[in-house]
């Protein structure tokens, strides 16, 4: 059986859940788990799993985020993108006469994405081409990258030409820069996504036969600044979002190693009937999911779907109680464990006998010390 | 973190309650705290939803905007939160005490007490820092004009939401950190950051064991977020709905009264949990022996609030965007100092902290048999780790002494001098130098107690072992004597503070 | 009234509980029941004020020139003197005119006077239409036009978004100059013009009309000519190419859309 | 050695004759070309201004010079040089190192450079002059820099000058300026008009105990290396390059430029062959730790790989692996040739060093050697390694038995220092599946705005320095 038709079988009678610039940045959170690969390999709809498996997700957007997050875009891109042309032009120098904006988002009223892609293609190329006067704004393009073997369609906010006589990702963001700083985190993803365009439109301009220098490791950033609604740009740099990318999308690539190894009629099919609703045992869901292995750490609670399940599944084991705790129990790999080897009830394997020390040491320190309670 | 934390946490898996890693409290608990507990609309750079707020736990009040994305109700909100905070704040300039200041000079004066304000988690701690910044610089005239009150809200919250950043201080805290400070929690760090479930541990309602109390905190329908971020959920199911309806009424009707009253009752039910849990988190720390030198840190805040305060009244300028160069330099120097005392202060109020420092060797236990002045300068508080039973841990120390607030008791020979130590409890006679600066002379030819795993190793090496003691790291704390490759040495331990913070900051 | 608000509550967690386990059709159906939940407690509540016969004052909205909103959106219009979006035509209106523009009504509006040209074409003055995308003649996404205005003004060259937003500001400009005394609305409208036209003004200062006309005028010079040129060739192929009703609202491919298999 | 320990060697074997060591490498290993350019540049500076130019506060005239050196480049050579130049030319100069170590070796190398003029040495109170210090007559000591009035050139550690108050000289000499954090820049930078900045950008950041996210983004930030903020706030200011490195061999140069120095690049002073690594004895493949190092010998690095193990940091078996490795070197009686003694000079316990991540491993492999009553091996982490030379390094490799990567553990800075120790070869040990690590590493750091991102990424050096190492990899018994 082809890879392909084993991701199917795995995600079951469902269309594939699409990637995109977040999903694939989602990749690099955690590369070490082979159930999330496999899962975003086959396309699954993690949420609507995690929920039958009986462990909801704890996420959510909220509708005030969505709104503001579209209110702030519509803002910058208002009258030809008067406000961004302002910022491009004061931050960055942008010359006067780039005002060119061509809008990517229909064609011709139509959204096809086929037809997208392709007037995207035809415009970028003859801007690449022609160099000046052909055209400086892209409003949402539409580009496309490979991800796992299956062709992904990706849509930057905007693309900008004849910054620094290169293509920049313009990215916008709602959340605010506030005396020069935002959230890091939110930085990050945000570069990250970015990062996940530029691989996209280098790809693109390679088929035209550009080399990478054509599209700028340096995303144009634009969010709200301070606590008003005007805009500021930012550069951020993406060299290493993008090494880190490459390698994971390659390593998304050799995925058929991975499915080789699980049990040839393993699916998450979750049975869903005309009316949408999922009749797919929860036992029999929780049976098939454990059958990949998980590499649970507490930050996946911040980022992956499947977290509480797989918190679950990790009880008792010190991966559970986060990396420093664990490193700092000699990577003992269950609390039972660490437990016996601290009172001693558990006589170590050769490869425990110095965790095991350390743990009876700190052992009798906390029991030696009045109120230590150990 | 510590090998004996991480297996406090493991225990308390296993026992299915936390664990304490602390047998005194390590912070200051007001008499009369204020708990504050914000909500902020998300997607919004701190646009304020509300807040529950009040030094009674019978009496919360209750402040909140009907239209939170309205510039105009964001400052009538900071108007409204600064009648109640400002009031409590400036409360504490009235009553004052004088401090004799020794060698002639004259006694100063400072305030008697300061104000503690108390929020559930440190992103709590950012939105002051944020509702601060968005406030302090906002005129009561021309264009754009506010409430007098709220550019005098905005300074006071950003004094504490500095003060914050302060090792040992205790102006304004986390709810969590304190907890996390005293017990260790059978879930990981991040967390940890969810107050309901962290309370969940350390006190579960009859009948609950610890990690059934915190899964139950799970539930946001529950146990609503303790803010700033709602659930949401809540956001999408329950306050849009109410919010457009506000919007909808006109001005005046019966309809906007009945809207925004709904919208009120919503968000307090968001908010009523989180009170309860704070003041139930006040009783858990109150519970607890204080510290010897928590006192002793409390002074120093007072100082820092009878300082702002002056400042105020003198018509000083309000706290710039970012710090200058030169700023900078003199705020990170007082931090690191304060950091190293904070330490060692902790490790020589309470056994189980020091304990973790006996297990990587940097401080033993012996029995002080004699005390000889001497020339080096350097032993700094070592002599008086539990001046009562004369044991003494060797290593801890402030350096010098140069925080004298922060160096109770026993006589300046004893600081400066040279000890002879009967090493361990057995008291096996042997001595030796108990504590020197350098490193390579930390331990010094007498062998001590190495209580760590690492007890096979000769004495006669200890010196490079491990960390540096504290007492080397606070001494190269102070910048007159910064070494910098050792400073750098401890790399491996300041990182681990690092990684809590990015997990806190993705915490709720 | 205590019982419906516990329904309240309860039914509030149901919904939540549902959406955040992903159950659409259950969460449909409990917030259905959470709204009518709602009805009846705003409805009991009402109830209530009635007896204590609060005498609340009659809310009084703002009614401003009870014009059809074709009509305020000409107005508007005429003022840019070019096709503009949604936000801008409304902003205008407040502006000059004083009276808010309902915006939902906005969205339909191109349809409506699309099907009442094509129910009977010519039977009005003028009709709000589309403006062109120069290369394909494609109705240009949210953009208002009038019918009387010469295609050359309708069609939309990549250049033309900025060319259109310098023109409204000189004409905005002008229109301050005119006006008697112009409210603090038209002054805002000003400033957000000036603030992104390089030396038309600097900081938050109220800005004087002469000189952000000034600055419009001058950044138009480099743009004009390269879309003027655009524009009228695109116009001299639509009065070819393009029927009557395609003149006003634009022609498009109708491509039978593949649906998307992921890839 | 001692004689419990005696080898399995074969009879024949004779050790050669050992030439007496030469003096530590001074200019004659310095391009002269550098020195001559870097004296023009600062011949070049204006004069005196603001202390506030060099931090940036006012910007303006630049009063610098900064020279990037790689490893072994001949950076203290080029500092001794230069402050020998400028004092000779009558000017006062004062120099400036991180560590009271650092400071003596300047001190020692300046008083051999240059008998002339009187080198104050300034020093905390509690300093105990060492005896390279206190073998000269020019050098003085003090605490105070009003005490040594009269020396041309003055040394001292930059905490230590932070304290000094008063006084303006026309010269500063900045050691290790990349170790040096920007607020101690800004306390110094009173003292001085014109200053010349060396350092290894390649090695480790300067670091702060405090966690805070206050300065990001300034170009002042206090927790930013020295120069990092110099040239942040001034970008005109010239920036040298020493582009050789005589310290590192043939066979490191190439690995390291690539890994660590990805921009600039450096090449090595010795050509292909130019060093050699014998044995005076046959190893009969009777010790474990023979292959690895006639691996190192022969191909300038080995990869010793143990078995895969999550273990804790202080690793029994790393730690036994790398006594192992440098007693067996002694044992085997390792000569090295090269163009410092054509004749092959003998490596002796002080020309090894075994370098880790953390101190308790470090003691730990103390311990060891110990019991093995080797004696003279320096063992200690990266952070104290920096600047070390040897001959043969010994490298436990901070991923070695972790569970996971983490940020510290991947610092391109800490592998930098430890792999770029050694002028003959460089031994690393580790457990088996590092490389699993690399692909299993979360990438979830924070970025920030207007702070620019550093390379090398540690991430990346990382794996470009083990892909490298697999094809010399032996594996354990």
């Amino acid at each position: 059986m082809t890879t392909e038709a084993r991701l199917d079988r795995i995600r079951g009678a469902v269309p594939p859940r699409n990637h995109n610039a977040r999903t694939i940045a989602a990749l690099t959170s955690n590369p070490g788990c082979a159930r999330r690969a496999i899962m975003d390999a086959a396309g699954v709809d993690k949420q609507r799993l995690a929920a039958c498996a009986g462990f909801p997700a704890p996420f959510g957007q909220s509708q005030f985020a969505i709104t503001r997050g579209n209110a702030f875009e519509a803002q910058v891109k208002a009258n030809g993108c008067a406000e961004l042309l302002r910022l491009l032009r004061e931050g960055l120098g942008l010359p006067i006469p780039e005002v060119s904006y061509d809008d990517l988002e229909e064609v011709a009223g139509n959204t096809s994405r086929e037809l997208r892609h392709a007037r995207t293609r035809s415009l970028l190329a003859r801007a690449a081409a022609s160099g000046a006067d052909a055209g400086t704004l892209f409003d949402h393009p539409l580009l496309r990258l490979a991800v796992a073997g299956q062709q992904v369609y990706l849509e930057p906010d905007l693309i900008a030409f004849q910054l620094h006589g290169q293509f920049h990702v313009v990215e916008m963001k709602s959340f605010a820069v506030i005396d020069g700083q935002a959230d890091g985190d939110k930085v990050a993803a945000a570069a990250t996504q970015s990062a996940v365009y530029v691989l996209a439109l280098r790809e693109l301009l390679a088929g035209e036969g550009y080399g990478p220098d054509s599209v700028s490791h340096e995303a144009v950033l634009v969010c709200p600044e301070n606590f008003s609604n005007a805009p500021v740009a930012t550069l951020v740099d993406v060299r290493k979002q993008l090494t880190v990318l490459r390698r994971q999308l390659s390593r998304l690539e050799r995925i058929d190693s991975l499915a080789e190894l699980l049990p040839p009629g393993l699916t998450f099919d979750l049975m869903i009937d005309e009316a949408g609703v999922a009749f797919r045992p929860a036992a029999e869901l929780t049976e098939a999911i454990r059958t990949v292995p998980a590499r649970y750490v507490p930050e996946c609670l911040a980022s992956c779907e499947m977290c509480y399940f797989c918190r679950d599944e990790a009880r008792g084991t010190t991966a559970a109680l986060g990396r420093d705790v664990r490193d700092d129990l000699g990577a003992v790999e269950t609390v039972s464990a660490v437990l016996g080897l601290a009172d001693g009830t558990l006589t170590p394997a050769d490869e425990q006998a110095e965790a095991a020390a350390m743990l009876q040491a700190a052992a009798r320190l906390r029991r030696e010390t009045p109120g230590g309670a150990a | 973190m510590s090998t004996l934390t991480a297996l406090a946490r493991a225990q308390a898996v296993a026992r299915r309650i936390a664990q304490p890693v602390a047998t005194v409290r390590h912070v200051h608990v007001s008499d009369r705290p204020l708990v504050l507990i914000p909500l902020a609309l998300a997607g919004e750079a701190n646009a304020p939803l509300a807040a529950m707020v009040g030094d009674e736990p019978g009496s919360p009040r209750l402040v909140v905007v009907h239209q939170p994305r309205n510039r105009d109700q964001r400052f009538a909100f900071a108007a409204a939160l600064a009648g109640i905070v400002v009031g409590y704040v400036e409360a504490f300039r009235s009553a004052v005490e004088t401090i004799p200041s020794g060698q002639g000079r004259e006694p100063r004066v400072r305030c008697a007490d300061a104000p503690q304000v108390l929020v559930p988690n440190p992103a709590g701690i950012g939105f002051v820092r944020l509702l601060g910044r968005s406030t302090r610089f906002r005129r009561s005239y021309g264009e754009y004009a506010v409430d007098p009150a709220v550019p005098v809200l905005g300074r006071w919250l950003t004094f504490l939401a500095e003060r914050a950043e302060y090792p040992g201080s205790c102006l304004l805290l986390a709810a969590t950190d304190a907890l996390a400070l005293h017990w260790a929690s059978g879930q990981s760090p991040v967390e940890d950051l969810n107050l309901a479930a962290l309370l969940g541990w350390i006190d579960p309602p009859a009948g609950m064991t610890g990690p059934e109390a915190a899964a139950a905190a799970e539930d946001p329908v529950l146990w609503p977020p303790a803010g700033p971020v709602t659930d949401p959920t809540f956001d999408n199911e329950v306050l849009a709905p109410l919010i457009e309806a506000c919007a909808r009424a006109g001005d005046g009707t019966g309809a906007r009264r009945r809207a925004e009253s709904a919208l009120e009752a919503a968000v307090s039910a968001q908010l009523t949990p989180t009170w309860g849990l704070m003041w139930r988190g006040v009783g858990l720390l109150r519970a607890l022996p204080p510290g010897g030198r928590v006192a002793a840190r409390w002074d120093g805040d007072k100082d820092a609030f009878t300082r702002h305060a002056e400042h105020l009244r003198a018509g000083g300028p309000p706290q710039p965007r970012r710090d200058s160069a030169v700023a900078a330099a003199r705020r990170l120097d007082w931090m690191e100092r304060a950091l190293a005392s904070y330490a060692v202060q902790r490790a020589l109020d309470d056994p189980l902290v020091l304990a973790e420092y006996r297990m990587t060797g940097e401080a033993f236990v012996g029995i002080v048999t004699a005390a000889e002045p001497g020339p080096d300068r350097r032993l700094g508080q070592a002599a008086q780790a539990a001046p009562a039973d004369h044991r003494h841990h060797g290593g801890p120390s402030a350096g010098r002494g140069r925080r004298p607030a922060a160096v109770p008791g026993p006589a300046r020979a004893e600081r400066a001098g040279r000890l002879r130590v009967a090493i361990g409890p057995a008291g096996a006679g042997r001595t030796g130098r108990a504590a020197a600066g350098r490193p390579g002379r930390r331990g010094g030819p007498g062998a001590v107690r190495r209580d760590g795993p690492g007890a096979h190793a000769d004495p006669g090496q200890r010196s490079g072992g491990g960390r540096p003691g504290l007492l080397h790291d606070a001494v190269r704390l102070l910048p007159a004597v910064r070494d910098v490759p050792a400073a750098r040495g401890d790399a491996v331990d300041a990182r681990r503070p690092a990684a809590r913070v990015r997990a806190r900051r993705r915490g709720r | 009234m205590e019982a419906i608000e516990r329904r309240i509550e309860k039914l509030r967690a149901e919904v939540r509980r549902a959406t955040a386990s992903g159950d659409r059709v259950r969460a449909r159906a409990m917030r259905a029941e959470l709204r009518e939940a709602e009805h009846v407690w705003d409805e009991a509540l009402a109830a209530l004020e009635e007896k204590s016969a609060t005498a609340s004052s009659a809310p009084v909205s703002r009614s401003g020139p009870l014009l059809p909103i074709r009509e305020q959106v000409h107005q508007a219009l005429t003022v840019l003197g070019t096709p503009a979006a949604q936000r801008l035509i409304i902003a205008v209106h407040d502006a000059f005119f004083g009276s808010p523009l309902a915006a939902a009504r906005l969205t339909s509006l191109r349809r409506d006077e699309e099907r009442s040209f094509r129910a009977a074409p010519y039977s009005r003055p003028y009709y709000l239409c589309a403006a062109l995308t120069a290369d394909l003649l494609a109705p240009a996404r949210g953009l208002l036009a009038v019918s009387t205005w010469p295609m050359e003004r309708r069609v939309i060259g990549p250049l033309s978004p900025r060319v259109n937003y310098l023109e409204a500001a000189i004409r905005v400009a002008e229109s301050l100059l005119r006006a008697p005394e112009p409210g603090p609305a038209a002054q805002r409208l000003l400033r957000r013009f000036a603030v992104n036209i390089p030396g038309a003004g600097d900081g938050a200062k109220p800005r004087d009309p002469q000189r952000v006309a000034a600055a419009a005028r001058a950044e138009l010079e480099v743009h004009s000519g390269e879309d003027r040129a655009v524009r009228s060739e695109a116009a001299a192929r639509a009065r070819i190419q393009l029927h009557d009703a395609e003149q006003l609202f634009g022609s498009r491919i109708r491509v039978i859309p593949r649906t998307g298999t992921g890839a | 050695m001692t004689a419990r320990d005696v080898p399995p060697v074969h009879a024949e074997a004779q050790p050669p004759t050992i030439p007496a060591r030469q003096l530590p490498a001074t200019a004659g290993d310095l391009a002269e070309q550098a020195v001559a350019d870097v004296l023009a540049a600062l011949d070049g500076l204006p004069g005196s201004g603001g202390p506030d130019d060099l931090t940036g506060l006012t910007g303006g005239r630049h009063r610098g010079v900064v020279v990037d050196s790689p490893p072994g480049a001949g950076k203290s050579a080029l500092v001794v040089r230069v402050t020998a130049e400028l004092a000779a030319a009558g000017e006062p100069v004062m120099v400036v190192a991180q560590t009271n170590a650092q400071v003596d070796d300047l001190v020692d190398r300046l008083a051999l450079a240059t008998p002339g003029p009187a080198i104050g040495r300034l020093s905390a109170e509690n300093y105990m002059p060492t005896p390279r210090v206190a073998r000269h007559a020019t050098v003085s000591i003090a605490q105070r820099a009003d005490d040594l009035t009269g020396c041309r050139v003055m040394a001292g550690t930059a905490a230590k000058w932070a304290t000094v108050t008063n006084g303006l000289w026309p010269w500063a000499v900045i050691d290790e300026a990349y170790q040096m954090r920007s607020d101690t820049l800004l306390r110094i930078a009173g003292r001085f008009e014109r200053a010349l900045f060396v350092g290894d950008p390649g090695q480790l950041d300067p670091f702060s105990t405090i966690t805070t996210e206050r300065w990001l983004g300034l170009t002042w930030d206090p927790m930013e290396s020295a120069v990092a903020a110099l040239l942040r706030n001034n970008p005109g200011i010239p920036v040298h390059g020493l582009p050789v490195s005589w310290r590192l061999p043939a066979t490191a140069v190439p690995v390291m430029a690539e890994a660590f120095y990805p921009f600039t690049g450096f090449r090595s002073g010795t050509g292909p062959g130019g060093r050699r690594l014998e044995f005076t004895t046959r190893g009969l493949g009777a010790f474990a730790a023979d292959e690895p190092i006639e691996t190192a010998a022969a191909a300038g690095w080995a990869l010793y790989e143990l078995p895969a193990r999550h273990t804790v940091r202080t690793d029994a078996e790393a730690v036994m692996a790398c006594a192992a490795l440098a007693e067996r070197i002694l044992q085997r009686g390792a000569v090295s040739y090269s163009e410092r003694a054509p004749a092959g000079e003998l490596v002796t316990a002080d020309r090894i060093a075994i370098g880790t991540a953390h101190r308790d491993q470090a003691q730990a492999i103390r311990s060891r050697l110990g019991l093995l009553s080797v004696a003279g091996v320096t063992v200690d982490t990266a952070n104290r390694l920096q600047g070390r030379e040897v001959d043969i390094m010994i490298v436990l490799h901070p991923l070695s038995g972790r569970v996971d990567a983490s940020a510290f553990h991947l610092e391109a800075g800490r592998l930098c220092v430890l792999t770029s120790r050694h002028r003959h070869a460089c031994i690393v040990v580790a457990r088996a599946g590092i490389p699993q690590l690399f692909d299993a590493h979360p990438h979830t750091e924070p970025v920030h705005l207007n702070v620019p991102a550093k390379f090398p990424d540690g991430w990346e050096a990382n794996q470009a320095l083990m892909a490298h190492l697999a094809s010399l990899r032996v594996r354990s018994l």
